[in-house]
């Protein structure tokens, strides 16, 4: 058995395997809107889309360590840019995402700044006012955003070579857009950004001290981040081809940390799982009780943090981990389990990222997390 | 009606609401003293305990004795809550902690839906209708009864906080749990004794805005947000800071939102997050918060 | 060893490859090619998914979950109505079938939904969105795929004058409609009245308050201060405080239940100014009036279309006891006096005259029964209030009568005042 | 303190046999065995990574173990870190573990939560409590002249004192010192392990400290055991091993250097 695990840890074996799980991903990927009815190609494409702006909050929280409450707003802001841009200048849908991105960039740099100051908790508050603010501002403006009765503009529509159905196509191109994305964020934090975040998220005096520049760092963080959010919003107005500002309540913002926590913290896979969950249960809870689907959501959301702390992309780790902690000592000492920190070395500094294990959970001192709020 | 009478008048109101949000406040701050996360479902345990106390006037029983019994019950269901629901997340990232709490908004929530439907029920005043006319500024007992209870709430969370050894043990619960238990403290029950407390500050809050939000299950939902506003300003971990934030919130929203045009009732909401952006730039800790002394 | 697992998981992609693509080549579970139309006669060619003889199923988005689950309960009326005339023999003997769905008032949930119905559930129409942002997220949608959106429960006067969405309309009177009876009440009574406006900041608020500046326009009655809320507000007492400075004479309250009540109690609270209060329908319930205190609200004026429940002048109503007696029986834990499950039942029955009125028993037929509607009587609207539609109209209510509270309850006063006669037809 | 349940000897006051302990799947300890009699001053040495803060940690109940512990014939193993601060274990952890919020005075009278926590009141109480800060301020003068600032205001080795004087509060046991002189000044230290060493003396306290410093540990230590990768390696009086160059050279110096490399 070790000898597999040191055969896959060499890097040809995990870039063959890496290039095969990705290739059987996107063979399934591809077959899906041939093989599911069209409604639920439409569940799958708002699970994607949802993912990229779990990925972009995943950028900021699981990895930059800030909390933001508020990133239903830059989604509202992806949305609206791209319904704006089809409704009064009759741009083609391409032509909207470069923007939305691009918008959304700047917006998110421009909070980046104020949020060097803010720490944790008073991020997270300042983030939700935005997410506040902005319906009853986006029905201001009503000569440009429609007001309250919000836009309706034309769907993403399969061009004629294609012989797809309008489904098929908006679900290939969200497909490609999130591929990118995911890809991106994944290669942000393999880059010097991404080293230099996380250095910040565990340590952020020491990172000062390693040369990290803190300020430039942070601020990116959101921006990108940001970013992420209004892409994800853009993609939103193809698919619904319907925004209002009543649609982006601070409910958005908070159901999006939630499903990112759910998904898992810090994990590529995180943001797929949290997107799904934030996209099925509630359809599922509703199944389960007509009368109040809430009060099955609400549970649903406790059980799910009660099995999985880390969230789901974490779980299959915990239930490993928790097998082979009860095997007999010989077997259950694989060769990745030994810990590349001593605990002399102190309490870990990166616990968003190392699943809380079952042993220490109880025992706050060793496995709390450093307490962001504080301070 | 002058000018200045108009003016004072707005600003009595903004205390009244203020009043509201910092009543919220407390409970919040005393739960995140305690376990330094901010619970998204104290509003609605409020709003819960404030059905209790409409069921049990519904079925006969006086305000007086419904009061009390109430506030008895949620306390009970405060240490409940946390032993059922937050004690299986201790020692899991905060984050976790406080999605539980949204879980548990979302759930309490719906449950109240469940039982007593979303119609708006009638609670009773506890103070006296009308008010007091002062030069032309009138001021109803009502804002003025919840701003006394709150005052009162406010002093007795101060005394046992700084003047009680109970106090002193959930203070350094507060500040270090793991010391905490390594000196032979009973962390659990202080976490408990906590989420107890804050439910019994939330009960008496949902007790007193019931008259004038009336009573449905989202009646709190409104308020949580001015009373993180409120929290925040005051920096978060001290009751004397909620109350004062609170108003400070309720007084800067009702005149910007009154007379300030561009502004107006619709954006209204964004006052207090631009100051509390502007007093958090220049003091992070908040108002009232303790600024961090420790010497790295 | 590294070899030889390399090659079987390179097999053993390509067969998990090769089998998938088997799988959608041969085994589509799509399905959007088994639309179902009628074999012959008159109605040859229209679409009958969703019907047959003996069955019709039909398929609501409510929000039962969220910030606007108070309406919810508009869906536990029309399935109560739908399971009394299952009772009855069904509707021209089919039985009802009718699915709920949730969308947490949000569109997006609501778009799934509107095509989790059509396309895997396959309803006859979906019956009803409710709410203006979520039906405007489905309308584009079901008109696309000629799905009849029968009688929307909202009342944003976009589903009556737009003539791009055949197959939806809307059904309780728009909210232009009802500024307009405010409107011509003040010409006659108040003819100079200086009015302040409370409203909801959203689509309801906003087509309320314009219209009733239109229909005022040119005439004595003036809007001297207008304050809006927020839903996400806790209260609106400082608007109220605010709109109290303006002296003005006339109070139009343009709230929803639980904010109409606030500022009832607001209005009773200040001494100091006492303006004739006219709380728009959606907030008149009784509901609404008793917690505030009935001695706190009497002269309120309002105006209404259907049969309040908890009015007791419509005790002995034939089809107010059928509709207390079956809500008892299939919703007992529901209050059948909420005006909202009143609402529930008096669509459902007008959608089963509508039904009733089907030349073909088809989507078709249905689209054009709603449009094609002339007097038609429902048990549970006022008296003189009647369904009437026509090709360019999609608005089957727009009269209602106004009221004032006395005692313990409404007093209808004048006559149903028909806006259509009154102000001529409502264009965009 | 109640009796003991079982009939001990004085020199097996602490007594740990085949403890097994770590961190999830990191297994730290690997059957670990020694002894301390009552009163004595234990150093517990060893390069960096060899288990010692683990042993410390699942001796006080922070980090659950296999095997035995006993403090007097009490089993220590499977209580709570509350639970065995009540039967006397008073742990003084990495990073000194103080209130930063309270005050200096308050951070004492934590400490002596456990002497009042258990039915006295009123003024009995009161008066035990004002011996105990007494005697807490007789060993560190410099916490009286500090008493109203809060802790978090202290210096490093203020901090580290008002640690060790928290935890003596209750007149404890078992005294158990993680890495006191981490981070501090060498006088400060040699300050501290001195007031250490009083104490033992005069409250005839059992004291078991991991150091890092192995020549200030065993100054003042009877006995010393040295850990490696999880296993005790050798023990003896601490006399002995101070003077052994050996044992200096392949444990103790190994320590000392990897340190100054990290």
């Amino acid at each position: 058995m070790s000898t597999i695990t040191a055969a896959l840890g060499t890097d040809r074996a995990r870039r063959r395997r890496a290039a095969l799980t990705a290739l059987l991903a996107a063979a399934v990927a591809g077959c899906v809107p041939f093989y599911f009815a069209p409604f639920q190609v439409f569940q799958l494409t708002m699970v994607l889309l949802y993912a990229v702006a779990l990925a972009g909050l995943n950028l900021l929280v699981g990895f930059g360590g800030q909390i933001s409450l508020g990133h239903g707003a830059f989604f509202a802001a992806g949305a609206y840019a791209a319904a704006v841009m089809l409704d009064r200048y009759d741009t083609g849908h391409l032509a909207t995402l470069p923007v939305a991105a691009a918008g959304c960039f700047l917006l998110g740099l421009a909070f980046g700044v104020p949020a060097l100051r803010l720490r944790g908790l008073y991020l997270a508050l300042v983030t939700l006012a935005f997410a506040v603010f902005l319906p009853p501002l986006l029905k201001r403006l009503e000569p440009v955003t429609g007001g309250a009765m919000g836009l309706t503009v034309d769907k993403l529509q399969p061009p004629a070579w294609s012989g797809l159905a309008e489904d098929q196509w908006t679900y290939f191109v969200v497909l490609g857009v999130t591929a990118t994305a995911l890809l991106l964020a994944r290669n942000l934090l393999r880059s010097r950004v991404g080293r230099a975040l996380r250095a910040l998220r565990d340590n952020e005096s020491a990172a000062e001290v390693m040369g990290v520049r803190l300020s430039l760092h942070k601020t990116l963080a959101f921006a990108w981040s940001a970013m992420f959010a209004g892409v994800a919003g853009c993609l939103y107005t193809w698919v619904i081809g319907f925004v209002s500002p009543d649609s982006f309540s601070s409910v958005l913002s908070i159901t999006l940390l939630a499903g990112l926590v759910i998904g898992g913290l810090a994990s590529l896979y995180g943001p797929l799982l949290g997107a799904a969950f934030v996209m099925y249960v509630p359809s599922v809870s509703q199944d389960l009780s007509e009368a109040a689907p809430g009060v099955v959501f609400g549970l649903l959301i406790i059980a799910v943090m009660f099995v999985a702390p880390t969230g789901l992309a974490g779980l299959p780790g915990r239930v490993l981990g928790a097998v082979a902690s009860r095997l007999p000592r010989t077997t259950a000492a694989p060769a990745t389990a030994a810990p590349d920190r001593t605990p002399e070395a102190g309490p870990a500094p990166s616990t968003p990222s190392t699943p809380a294990d079952p042993a220490v959970a109880d025992t706050e001192p060793v496995g709390a997390p450093p307490r962001t709020e504080r301070e | 009606m002058s000018a200045v009478t108009d003016l004072l008048q707005q600003a009595v109101e903004g205390l009244g609401s203020g009043a509201v949000y910092a009543s919220l406040a407390l409970a919040l701050v005393l739960i995140h003293r305690f376990t330094g996360i901010i619970n998204f479902a104290q509003g609605e345990l409020a709003m819960l305990s404030t059905y209790v106390a409409w069921q049990l006037m519904a079925s006969g029983m006086p305000f007086w004795l419904a009061l009390p019994v109430t506030l008895a019950v949620s306390f009970a269901g405060g240490m409940l809550v946390e032993r059922i629901v937050i004690r299986p997340v201790r020692g899991a990232p905060e984050l976790t902690v406080v999605i539980v709490t949204v879980g548990l908004f979302i759930f309490v929530n719906a449950l109240a839906g469940l039982i007593w439907s979303f119609t708006v029920k009638d609670f009773p005043q506890p103070f006296p209708d009308g008010g007091l006319d002062l030069a032309g500024v009138r001021v109803d007992w009502s804002t003025l009864g919840i701003l006394g209870v709150v005052a009162v709430v406010m002093g007795l969370l101060y005394l046992l906080f700084q003047h009680t050894s109970a106090g002193l043990v959930m203070r350094a619960v507060a500040c270090n749990p793991a010391s905490a238990r390594l000196s032979g403290i009973r962390v659990g029950r202080v976490l408990m004794l906590g989420w107890a407390l804050a439910a019994t500050v939330g009960a008496l809050s949902g007790v007193l805005v019931a008259p004038v939000l009336f009573l449905e299950p989202n009646m709190m939902g409104g308020v949580l947000i001015y009373a993180f506003a409120a929290a925040t300003l005051g920096g978060f971990d001290s009751p004397v800071g909620a109350v004062v934030g609170g108003l400070f919130v309720g007084v800067a929203e009702t005149l910007t939102g009154a007379y300030v045009h561009v502004v107006g009732e619709d954006l209204k909401v964004g006052v207090p997050f631009v100051i509390i952006l502007a007093v958090l730039l220049v003091r992070p800790q908040g108002l009232f918060g303790r600024a961090a002394v420790e010497r790295v | 060893m590294n070899h030889m697992r390399k090659t079987t998981a390179l097999r053993a992609a390509a067969a998990v490859t090769a089998a998938l693509l088997t799988a959608t080549a041969c085994n589509s579970r799509r399905g959007q090619d088994t639309q179902d139309t009628a074999a012959g006669g008159a109605c040859k060619g229209q679409q009958t998914t969703g019907i047959t003889d003996r069955t019709i199923k039909l398929g609501g988005i409510y929000p039962l979950s969220g910030p606007a689950s108070a309406y919810g309960t508009i869906s536990k009326g029309v399935a109560a109505y739908f399971k009394y005339v299952n009772d009855n023999g069904g509707m021209d003997g089919r039985k009802v079938q009718f699915i709920v769905r949730d969308d947490g008032y949000q569109p997006p949930k609501a778009v799934e939904e509107a095509r989790r119905l059509v396309e895997q559930d396959k309803v006859f129409a979906v019956f009803q969105t409710l709410g203006t942002p979520s039906t405007a997220a489905v309308w584009d949608y079901l008109n696309k795929q000629k799905v009849p959106q029968p009688f929307v429960a909202t009342g944003a006067s976009v589903w009556g004058t737009d003539t791009k969405h055949p197959w939806t309309t809307g059904w309780q009177p728009n909210y232009v409609a009802e500024a307009r009876v405010y409107a011509k009440y003040l010409k006659d009574a108040k003819p100079k009245a200086r009015v302040a406006v409370l409203y909801q900041n959203d689509d309801f608020g906003k087509d309320l308050l314009g219209g009733f500046e239109k229909a005022v326009a040119g005439s004595g009655v003036k809007v001297v201060a207008e304050q809006s809320y927020e839903v996400t507000d806790p209260s609106v007492s400082a608007q109220m405080a605010s709109l109290a400075r303006s002296k003005a004479d006339v109070l139009l309250d343009v709230t929803t239940p639980k904010f109409g009540s606030q500022a009832l109690a607001a209005d009773a609270r200040n001494t100091g100014w006492n303006p004739l209060h006219i709380v728009n329908n959606v907030a008149s319930s009784a509901a609404v009036l008793k917690p505030v205190g009935f001695k706190n609200v009497q002269g309120v004026v309002s105006a209404t279309y259907f049969k309040d429940p908890a009015d007791p002048q419509w005790a002995n109503d034939p089809e107010m006891k059928a509709y207390m007696n079956t809500m008892h029986k299939y919703a007992p834990d529901t209050d059948p006096a909420n005006q909202f499950n009143a609402y529930g039942w008096a669509v459902a029955s007008s959608l089963h005259k509508a039904l009733d009125a089907m030349k073909c028993p088809t989507r078709e037929g249905l689209r054009d029964a709603v449009r094609n509607l002339k007097d038609v009587k429902v048990g549970l609207l006022l008296p003189g209030v009647t369904l009437s539609t026509g090709p360019g109209d999609a608005f089957p209510i727009e009269t209602m009568q106004l009221m004032r509270f006395k005692g313990e309850r409404w007093q209808l006063f004048g006559k149903p005042v028909d806006t259509r006669k009154e102000f001529g037809p409502l264009t965009k | 303190m109640s009796e003991p349940v079982t009939d001990v000897t004085e020199q097996n006051f602490l007594e740990v046999r085949g403890l097994h302990a770590g961190y999830g799947q990191a297994r730290v300890l690997q059957g670990l065995d020694f002894s301390v009699a009552r009163g004595e001053v234990c150093a517990v040495l060893g390069p960096n990574g060899a288990g010692k803060t683990t042993t410390l940690r699942a001796l006080c109940g922070m980090i659950r173990g296999r095997g035995s512990v006993t403090l007097n014939g009490r089993e220590l193993l499977g209580r709570s870190p509350e639970q065995a601060a009540r039967l006397g274990v008073a742990h003084v952890p990495e990073g000194r573990g103080t209130f930063n919020d309270l005050t200096v005075e308050e951070n004492l009278r934590i400490g002596a939560h456990l002497r009042t926590g258990s039915g006295w009141r009123g003024r009995a109480r009161r008066a035990v409590v004002a011996a105990d800060l007494e005697r807490i301020y007789g060993y560190f003068p410099r916490l009286r002249q500090r008493s109203r600032q809060a802790a978090g205001s202290l210096s490093g080795g203020e901090q580290q004192m008002l640690a060790i004087g928290r935890a003596l509060m209750p007149r404890p046991a078992l005294l158990l010192l993680d890495e006191p002189s981490l981070g501090l000044a060498p006088l400060v230290t040699r300050e501290l392990f001195e007031i250490v060493r009083a104490v033992n003396e005069e409250e005839r306290t059992t004291v078991v400290v991991v150091e890092q410093n192995a020549q200030l540990a065993l100054d003042i230590a009877h006995r010393a055991h040295v850990l490696e990768a999880g296993r005790l390696v050798l023990s003896g009086p601490a006399a002995r091993i101070r003077e052994d160059g050996q044992v200096a050279e392949v444990y103790l110096g190994v320590s000392v250097r990897s340190r100054k490399a990290g």
